[in-house]
């Protein structure tokens, strides 16, 4: 009963994690970003749950549970950790103007296909259909990345890139090994920290945390 | 030991013979131009009186003063002794190699130009300026020419250039060889300040290179450069009489050949000389910088000479 | 024997926790210093050991020492020595809090350097490569200046977001290594000839693997942090990172071209690299003709030296031994360069270029060494880098890359012309004011380091044996058979 | 261990002795102490270079930590003769340094980097492996750094030259190190010895990079850039080891590759290093003869006369081409003729500019004057030395040039029949250029010693002159009879250099009667103390007329005898050294480019009366103002732009880092 459901549950993981991240570039809110963020930890949570069930690794669910209150809880709620009425007002005036972005996101994820077609061949597991779109996470958060004005905007394009690699290591190798994992996830976490402490000390030094004004080394 | 005896003979012939060509051009020309003229022993004359005068020198003029008019008549001198002008027998040791015997007149270039520096007057340093810059300009003509003579012989030896084209007249009316004697000859003419490139009768200062090394110079200094200069002049012209006609030159030592080749020689010498003075007469003296143009030509010609001497031959 | 593998991770570790217990004042400032010459004891153990033929192994396989990491790991302790030592603080300014972490942070710095170097599997060494951007982060913005925040963020954004990158990388040969019956990421087992990975999956791992460690080892175009980070980091952190985190980084790709090259074999990753390192040297030129902080110029030079290791990388087993060599050579002239630096910023009080005139006269205890020092990075003999940089290029043409070696030598000229005229205008040159000041012979901090370091690099070259027998082992590792 | 090692180990160990010295001494004794280490270590070389040119075997062996042939010095009989030349010549400079260095040239730094520079420039030619050959290069290239800024705390000018020297230094290593790189790669090794036929592309490649390497450092054209910057600005005693010594190392090189490396090449490689020489020769003897600064003129002419040796070594390439061996011989012993005898006389012109310098403290010949009188020994080397450079008779320079016009005449055929087209047109050429370089040299040295020498001086400090120190006077004197020496018995010397290269070098040239050379190939002979017997002969009539008459008529001396005329010629009327160049300047306007300023300053009164007439005319490397200085300018335009690439912006960093991956990702895709 759960092997023919099980490519459409992968299926719609995968979904989620897409449409968040087109979601992400498309809203320009931080409150918003930050949501869907939370909402693609947990998708990314659900794939892997999904993929641990269907390999019957107790292991991966483990980890799914990790990624969960890594991801899902534990980064948003640091990012939103803030008195929420100062958080709404936050609105991201991207470098990039919303269609061309969307745009972008569409050559993006057509860009992935390719490359993951060609590499892993589109073999007929369905996780070898769903990790194009992993790559295709990969992408945008690094276009995120680039066209987000403040600090914590590029943190999220950082963590969406950092789902997507997560995604993708997922749904073609069945995730690395559990001690691994835990350094990753532990990795990323820190330096999440980090940003998050020079996000604060750039508030209280510039009194914004805009990324552009930092010009003042260059040649 | 024959050598010796021809060196001998060569330096005391134009040790004597070199005031007289020098008094011979000036009557020539002097009858030419309508005057009387002062014979041809005047250059003798002078020579005697500037050697009895007490020569007076600026305190400031170092030893090449004195130094200078010896190495220039020594050089002179030893032009005589290795050009093959009475007879063609050289020294072992040292033949008369062509680029021997111009390096030994440049010695003599280079002391009469220190003289005229030592002067430490305007005068001095001008004319030796304007000396070395042609002296430095005729260099490439006067190797080049060389050159193309030694190609028929295989060798830069002069006598043996000599014999060669006394054994073999026809390569003296090879176009290669006539061209080679013209370079030669105008290299020779700036060599020996006469004109066109240098005016020996002026004091004016525009046109002189010669006179105004010697300005500053007097009593013996100046006889010793003068007799430096005119024994240059006589040994070159000779040179040249030779390759033009090497008739009547010594090959084989024998006392009959050795007077010919006085007597042959003498007479190239004062005939060369007569031809000077007249053509003199005809020519004016060229600016001092397109004195450049004159020697390129004669630089044009001398190439000519040994690439066609190679290409032809 | 294989407890030798713990000292290089848990003594900087112990420091660390002792560095922030309260009341270590007096001790607090020589734990970098400490931390470092475990690192580097640790190191010589284990080159003594594997010159006689060890290969020390611990941690269920996980930490490993075979020629390359022994020698890897005492080019650390080596550097971090002459950094620390170089830079000690003085015992006034660190009885402040800042202090104790920066010291500990240090500490923590070299553990996570030594484990890159120590660790068996490209999982842990990931790992460890993220971790000293963790443990640099607050280092570079250690001055709490807006100028270093802003230095600390970009490199943290563009380090972090490198290292992902090879993440993916490492996630696609791990994806290799499952597609065969033993999904591992061992450098050992995967660099054996018989494994039957799949090219394609592993040329993309390889290659994205290698363009994010590209990014810590400061190669264009991803070396925009580097500059800006050397520049803002106090002067032993910039030599530490210059000096060793540049080859840690090029140390892993090294381990995953062994890995490709048995694969795919060499050219993919050949002509990646030369590209890479052309661009690096052609950045280097480009901004070092008017270069006006002497601070960003070592931190361009490290670009430039990091850009001439990857062609030899390149370049293959031939070039290998040199590549080695140049990395001791490079990290311990430029952590010299680095802490002369941090005394001329000190007594001068300016990083540019144009205000600091005529220090060979003014400041002839700065300058002699500054110079020395310089004539060392310029590739004079008999320091080690000369000999590098002739084996590097001698190697290039032998294997047929004379084009791009040829281009490698046009740069490296203007480089050259350019530090030596940046140099110039430094030291030489009568003094501005003329008379009236007196010569300042003091160096303004301990001498010994400078000389060790300049002593060693000076009369490595010379010493073929073991440093040869070494470099050849550690060549071989790689599946060189030089 | 063989002598020639032993040799070479404790040149090794007196230089690091010497540095220990140069560090240690107390400033009153370091010049002493260190001078005279600095001596052994050039006796000890010169020794060494001896017996490796007499046929000694033997060397020694450095092993290195890389996987590559280790260094090995053991050089051959060239390699032996290069060694004697650099060593001779350090002798000359450390006796001459040790009374002569005061102040900045004194300094500690500048005592260690003697015996570096001395022991790198003597290890260069006992190289016979690529890597131990460029070691020992840049050993040098650093001491004479070091040297060359001495004194740049005083004069500004020190340091750009400084950074000329280095980069132009640098370009040489870096063509030399890719020559050898394709050489070591075409024959699978470093050392020289075991390089087996190499096919001709990269053989081409290996020779022109090598050409151009050892054309920087020999002043070649147009790499010479450097040298009116370099030679002038370092202290006089460098400037002559540099000048003297180091850029025979240049020499070297191209012998090496032309006689050692790559023998029997095509015709053109002759032919290019005749062009390069041919010009070389020319520019820098233009140069020189229109220069009034002493250095600068010793510096140009330093370039000319390396042309000349390179012009000899491309003809003997070339006529061994077309295996006029004969002639080719020649050629190339007269090419080694020619470096001995600069190292020579060059050395000692520079020895010679020093104590000018070192008495009156001007360079410029304009200001000086009058020296025969005050400084009679110095005057007396310099004059032998300038009669070796403008190759008069009974010097060293006159054999050389002799041997090379004999070869080059004797080339263009081959026992009657024309060898070639090529030959019989480069030939005359190539002795047209010599006579005009030479023609030219003379004027340059008759300017350079008559206005430094004769005459009245021309400043106050000319005027109040004295002769330097007898250690100066010593090395002065030394480098004099060097020359003499070269130029009286060419005989022996040239036998001795010929074995170097020729197989048989008794064919090429032997020594007949009184130390004269024959070139028995050629069938020219050659015998300078004949040719001073002859003219001692000729002379003693004239001497002793002179004698008596001088008895009879003493002279009398007066302030001004006839002041061209006038009475107030006061020395400032006299020729300067720019006006007597002023006709040439003329002459070869459309070469040298000359910027003339002329300021005529009117008498208030009327401006038909001229109050002073300033004329100024500067003659400047045309090279440097036409190729370097577009190409320099281009770089600093191109650095101001380029930097926007590093604008501070993260967003623009990240996009580098993203196109790098999406180009990567393409990139495995396809």
């Amino acid at each position: 009963m759960f092997e023919n459901i099980y490519p459409q549950l992968i299926g719609l993981c995968a979904g989620a994690l897409l449409l968040t991240s087109a979601l992400m570039v498309w809203r320009h809110s931080l409150l918003a970003s930050i949501r869907l963020l939370a909402l693609q930890g947990i998708a990314l949570a659900a794939l892997v749950a999904v993929i641990g069930i269907a390999e019957g690794e107790s292991e991966l669910v483990l980890v799914s549970l990790l990624i969960l209150s890594v991801k899902g809880i534990g980064l948003p709620w640091v990012l939103a950790y803030q008195s929420k009425a100062s958080i709404k007002q936050i609105q991201e005036s991207p470098r990039l103007n919303p269609t061309a972005a969307l745009l972008t996101v569409t050559l993006l994820t057509i860009l992935s296909y390719v490359v993951v077609s060609r590499v892993f061949g589109l073999g007929d597991s369905s996780t070898g259909h769903a990790a194009p779109i992993g790559l295709a996470m990969v992408l945008i958060g690094f276009l995120l990345l680039i066209s987000r004005r403040r600090a914590r905007s590029q943190l999220i394009g950082f963590l969406l890139l950092d789902n997507g690699i997560a995604t993708i290591t997922f749904l073609t190798s069945g995730g690395v090994p559990i001690l691994l994992e835990f350094a990753f996830s532990l990795d990323v976490l820190l330096v999440v920290l980090i940003l998050h402490v020079f996000a604060g000390r750039m508030r209280t030094k510039f009194g914004g945390t805009a990324v552009d004004q930092l010009r003042e080394l260059h040649d | 030991m024959n050598a010796v005896i021809i060196a001998v003979v060569q330096v005391v012939l134009f040790v004597f013979l070199a005031p007289v060509l020098i008094g011979v051009i000036r009557q020539v020309r002097a009858t030419i131009e309508g005057r009387a003229g002062v014979g041809i022993w005047q250059p003798w004359r002078d020579v005697r009186k500037l050697l009895a005068k007490n020569p007076v020198r600026a305190t400031d003029s170092s030893w090449m003063l004195r130094a200078g008019p010896v190495a220039l008549v020594v050089s002179s001198l030893l032009l005589c002794v290795l050009l093959p002008l009475v007879g063609t027998i050289p020294f072992a040791l040292v033949p008369s190699d062509l680029f021997v015997i111009v390096s030994v007149m440049l010695i003599g270039v280079v002391a009469l130009a220190l003289v005229g520096l030592d002067g430490g007057t305007a005068f001095g340093g001008m004319g030796s300026s304007r000396h070395m810059t042609v002296a430095a300009l005729v260099e490439p003509t006067l190797l080049l020419s060389i050159y193309a003579f030694s190609i028929p012989a295989g060798t830069s030896t002069l006598s043996v250039i000599v014999e060669t084209r006394l054994l073999s007249p026809e390569v003296i009316i090879s176009p290669v060889s006539v061209l080679a004697l013209v370079a030669l000859s105008i290299a020779i003419m700036a060599e020996t300040a006469r004109l066109p490139i240098d005016n020996p009768g002026t004091h004016l200062e525009v046109t002189m290179l010669h006179e105004a090394m010697i300005l500053e110079a007097s009593g013996r200094d100046l006889a010793w450069l003068e007799v430096g200069s005119w024994l240059k002049l006589a040994a070159l012209l000779g040179l040249v009489g030779n390759l033009a006609v090497p008739w009547g030159v010594l090959t084989d030592f024998s006392a009959l050949g050795l007077a010919v080749g006085v007597v042959s020689i003498t007479v190239k010498v004062l005939v060369l000389g007569v031809v000077l003075s007249v053509g003199e007469i005809f020519l004016a003296k060229v600016r001092l910088f397109q004195v450049p143009e004159l020697l390129a030509g004669s630089f044009a010609l001398a190439f000519l000479a040994v690439t066609a001497s190679y290409l032809v031959a | 024997m294989s407890l030798i593998l713990w000292i290089p991770l848990v003594g900087p570790l112990a420091l660390a926790g002792l560095s922030l217990l309260p009341g270590t004042f007096a001790l607090r400032r020589f734990v970098g210093v400490a931390a470092s010459s475990a690192v580097l004891i640790a190191g010589l153990l284990l080159v003594s050991a594997v010159l006689n033929g060890a290969v020390p192994e611990t941690g269920g396989g996980m930490l490993r020492a075979d020629a390359l990491s022994a020698y890897m790991i005492s080019v650390v302790g080596a550097v971090g020595l002459i950094a620390t030592w170089g830079g000690l603080s003085s015992a006034a300014s660190s009885r402040t809090k800042d202090a104790a972490s920066y010291e500990a942070l240090i500490a923590l710095f070299l553990a996570a350097m030594s484990l890159a170097v120590l660790a068996d599997s490209i999982g842990l060494m990931w790992a460890a490569v993220e971790a000293t951007t963790i443990a640099t982060a607050f280092l570079v913005g250690h001055h709490r200046t807006g100028r270093s925040l802003e230095a600390a963020w970009k490199y943290v954004i563009l380090g972090s977001v490198g290292v992902a990158i090879a993440l993916l990388g490492i996630g696609f040969i791990y994806a290799a290594s499952v597609g065969t019956d033993t999904p591992t990421l061992s450098w050992v087992q995967l660099s054996q000839s018989n494994l039957g990975l799949d090219p394609a999956l592993i040329t993309a791992g390889g290659a994205l693997a290698v363009l994010g460690f590209a990014t810590k080892a400061g190669l264009a175009p991803m070396h925009s942090w580097l500059p800006d980070a050397h520049s803002q980091a106090p002067a032993p952190v910039s030599g530490l990172m210059s000096g060793v985190l540049l080859s840690v980084a090029l140390y892993a790709i090294l381990r995953i071209q062994s890995i490709t090259d048995l694969v795919i074999g060499p050219e993919f990753l050949r002509t990646m690299l030369s590209v890479g390192g052309l661009l690096s040297l052609l950045v280097a030129a480009s901004l070092l003709i008017r270069q006006r902080d002497y601070k960003r110029m070592l931190a361009y030079s490290s670009i430039e030296h990091m850009g001439l290791m990857a062609i030899g990388v390149a370049i293959g087993p031939a070039a290998l031994p040199s590549v080695l060599l140049y990395v001791l050579g490079h990290g311990l002239i430029k952590a010299t360069l680095f802490v002369i630096s941090g005394r001329i910023l000190k007594v001068e009080g300016t990083p540019l270029i144009a205000d600091v005139r005529a220090l060979l006269v003014r400041r002839p205890g700065l300058a002699v060494p500054w110079l020395i020092a310089m004539a060392a990075i310029v590739g004079f003999p008999p320091f080690s880098i000369f000999f590098s940089e002739v084996g590097i290029i001698m190697a290039g043409w032998s294997v047929g890359l004379g084009g791009v070696v040829g281009a490698a030598l046009v740069l490296l000229l203007v480089i050259f012309a350019a530090f030596t005229r940046l140099t110039v205008q430094m030291t030489l040159g009568p003094p501005a004011n003329g008379v009236g000041f007196t010569p300042d012979y003091s160096a303004h901090g301990p001498r010994l380091p400078i000389i060790l370091a300049l002593a060693t690099t000076a009369t490595v070259a010379f010493v073929a044996e073991p440093v040869g027998t070494l470099l050849l082992q550690a060549t071989a590792v790689l599946g060189g058979s030089n | 261990m063989s002598g020639i090692g032993a040799g070479l180990l404790l040149q090794l160990g007196l230089g690091a002795l010497a540095v220990l010295t140069a560090l240690t001494a107390a400033p009153s004794l370091r010049s002493r102490a260190v001078g005279i280490l600095c001596t052994l270590i050039a006796v000890i070389g010169f020794l060494t270079g001896l017996g490796a040119m007499l046929g000694a075997t033997g060397g020694l062996r450095i092993s290195i930590a890389l996987p590559i042939d280790p260094l090995l010095l053991a050089p051959d009989r060239l390699g032996g003769l290069f060694m004697l030349i650099v060593s001779s010549v350090g002798i000359l400079v450390s006796l001459y340094s040790m009374s002569s260095t005061h102040g900045p040239d004194a300094s500690r730094t500048a005592w260690v980097a003697m015996p570096v520079f001395l022991v790198g420039m003597q290890l260069v030619p006992a190289a016979t492996d690529s890597v131990s050959f460029l070691l020992a290069l840049e050993i040098m290239t650093l001491g004479s750094t070091v040297l060359l800024l001495a004194d740049h705390a005083s004069r500004a000018t020190v340091a750009s030259a400084g950074i000329w020297y280095s980069a132009m230094s640098q370009l040489s290593f870096f063509f030399i190190l890719a020559g050898f790189a394709v050489l070591a790669a075409a024959s699978g090794g470093t050392s020289f010895t075991n390089l087996q036929e190499i096919e001709p592309v990269p053989a081409n490649v290996a020779f022109v990079l090598l050409l151009l390497g050892f054309g920087g450092k020999a002043e070649l054209v147009p790499l010479h850039v450097w040298v009116p910057r370099v030679l002038p600005e370092a202290p006089s005693h460098v400037s002559a080891a540099m000048s003297g010594a180091m850029v025979k190392i240049g020499v070297y090189g191209g012998l090496l590759v032309s006689v050692r490396l790559l023998p029997d090449g095509p015709a053109w490689w002759g032919i290019a290093i005749m062009v390069v020489g041919g010009a070389s020769a020319l520019y820098g003897i233009l140069q020189a003869s229109v220069s009034s600064d002493l250095k600068v003129l010793l510096a140009y002419s330093t370039t000319e006369n390396m042309g000349l040796v390179f012009l000899a070594l491309g003809a003997s390439m070339l006529l061994r081409g077309y295996d006029a061996q004969a002639a080719a011989d020649a050629a190339l012993v007269a090419a080694l003729l020619l470096a001995v005898s600069h190292a020579a006389f060059k050395s000692t012109l520079f020895l010679g500019a020093g104590a000018i310098i070192h008495a009156t403290g001007e360079r410029n010949l304009d200001r000086l004057g009058g020296l025969g009188a005050r400084m009679p020994v110095t005057a007396a080397a310099f004059g032998i030395a300038s009669l070796g450079a403008a190759a008069i008779p009974i010097t060293s320079g006159f054999v050389a040039e002799w041997m090379l016009l004999q070869s080059l005449i004797h080339g263009g055929r081959l026992d009657g029949a024309v060898v070639s087209v090529a030959a019989s047109v480069a030939m005359p050429l190539a002795v047209a250029v010599i006579a005009l370089t030479a023609g030219l040299a003379l004027l340059t040295f008759v300017k350079a010693y008559g206005i430094a020498f004769l005459a009245r001086p021309r400043s106050t400090e000319a005027a109040e002159a004295h002769e330097v120190p007898p250690l100066m006077q010593l090395s002065l004197v030394l480098g004099a009879l060097f020359v003499l020496a070269l130029g009286l018995l060419p005989g022996p010397i040239a036998a001795l250099v010929a074995q170097t290269v020729s197989s048989n070098p008794s064919a090429a040239v032997q020594s007949v009667g009184l130390g004269g050379v024959s070139l028995p190939g050629i069938g020219a002979v050659l015998d300078p103390l004949m040719l001073v017997v002859l003219s001692v002969l000729v002379a003693i009539p004239v001497i002793v007329s002179i004698i008596v008459s001088a008895l009879r008529y003493p002279h009398r001396t007066v302030e001004l005898p006839w002041g061209g005329g006038g009475s107030r010629a006061r020395p400032r009327m006299q020729y300067t050294a720019t006006s007597y160049a002023e006709p040439l300047v003329r002459v070869f306007d459309d070469v040298l480019k000359p910027s003339r300023d002329v300021q005529v300053t009117h008498v208030a009164e009327s401006r038909y009366l001229v109050e002073r007439v300033r004329v100024e005319q500067r003659v400047s490397d045309v090279f440097e103002t036409r190729l370097y200085r577009p190409v320099l300018n281009l770089f600093q335009r191109y650095g101001i732009v380029v930097r926007h690439i590093a604008n501070g912006s993260i967003h623009r960093y990240l996009s580098y880092s993203f196109v790098a991956l999406l180009i990567v990702l393409i990139v495995v895709s396809l």
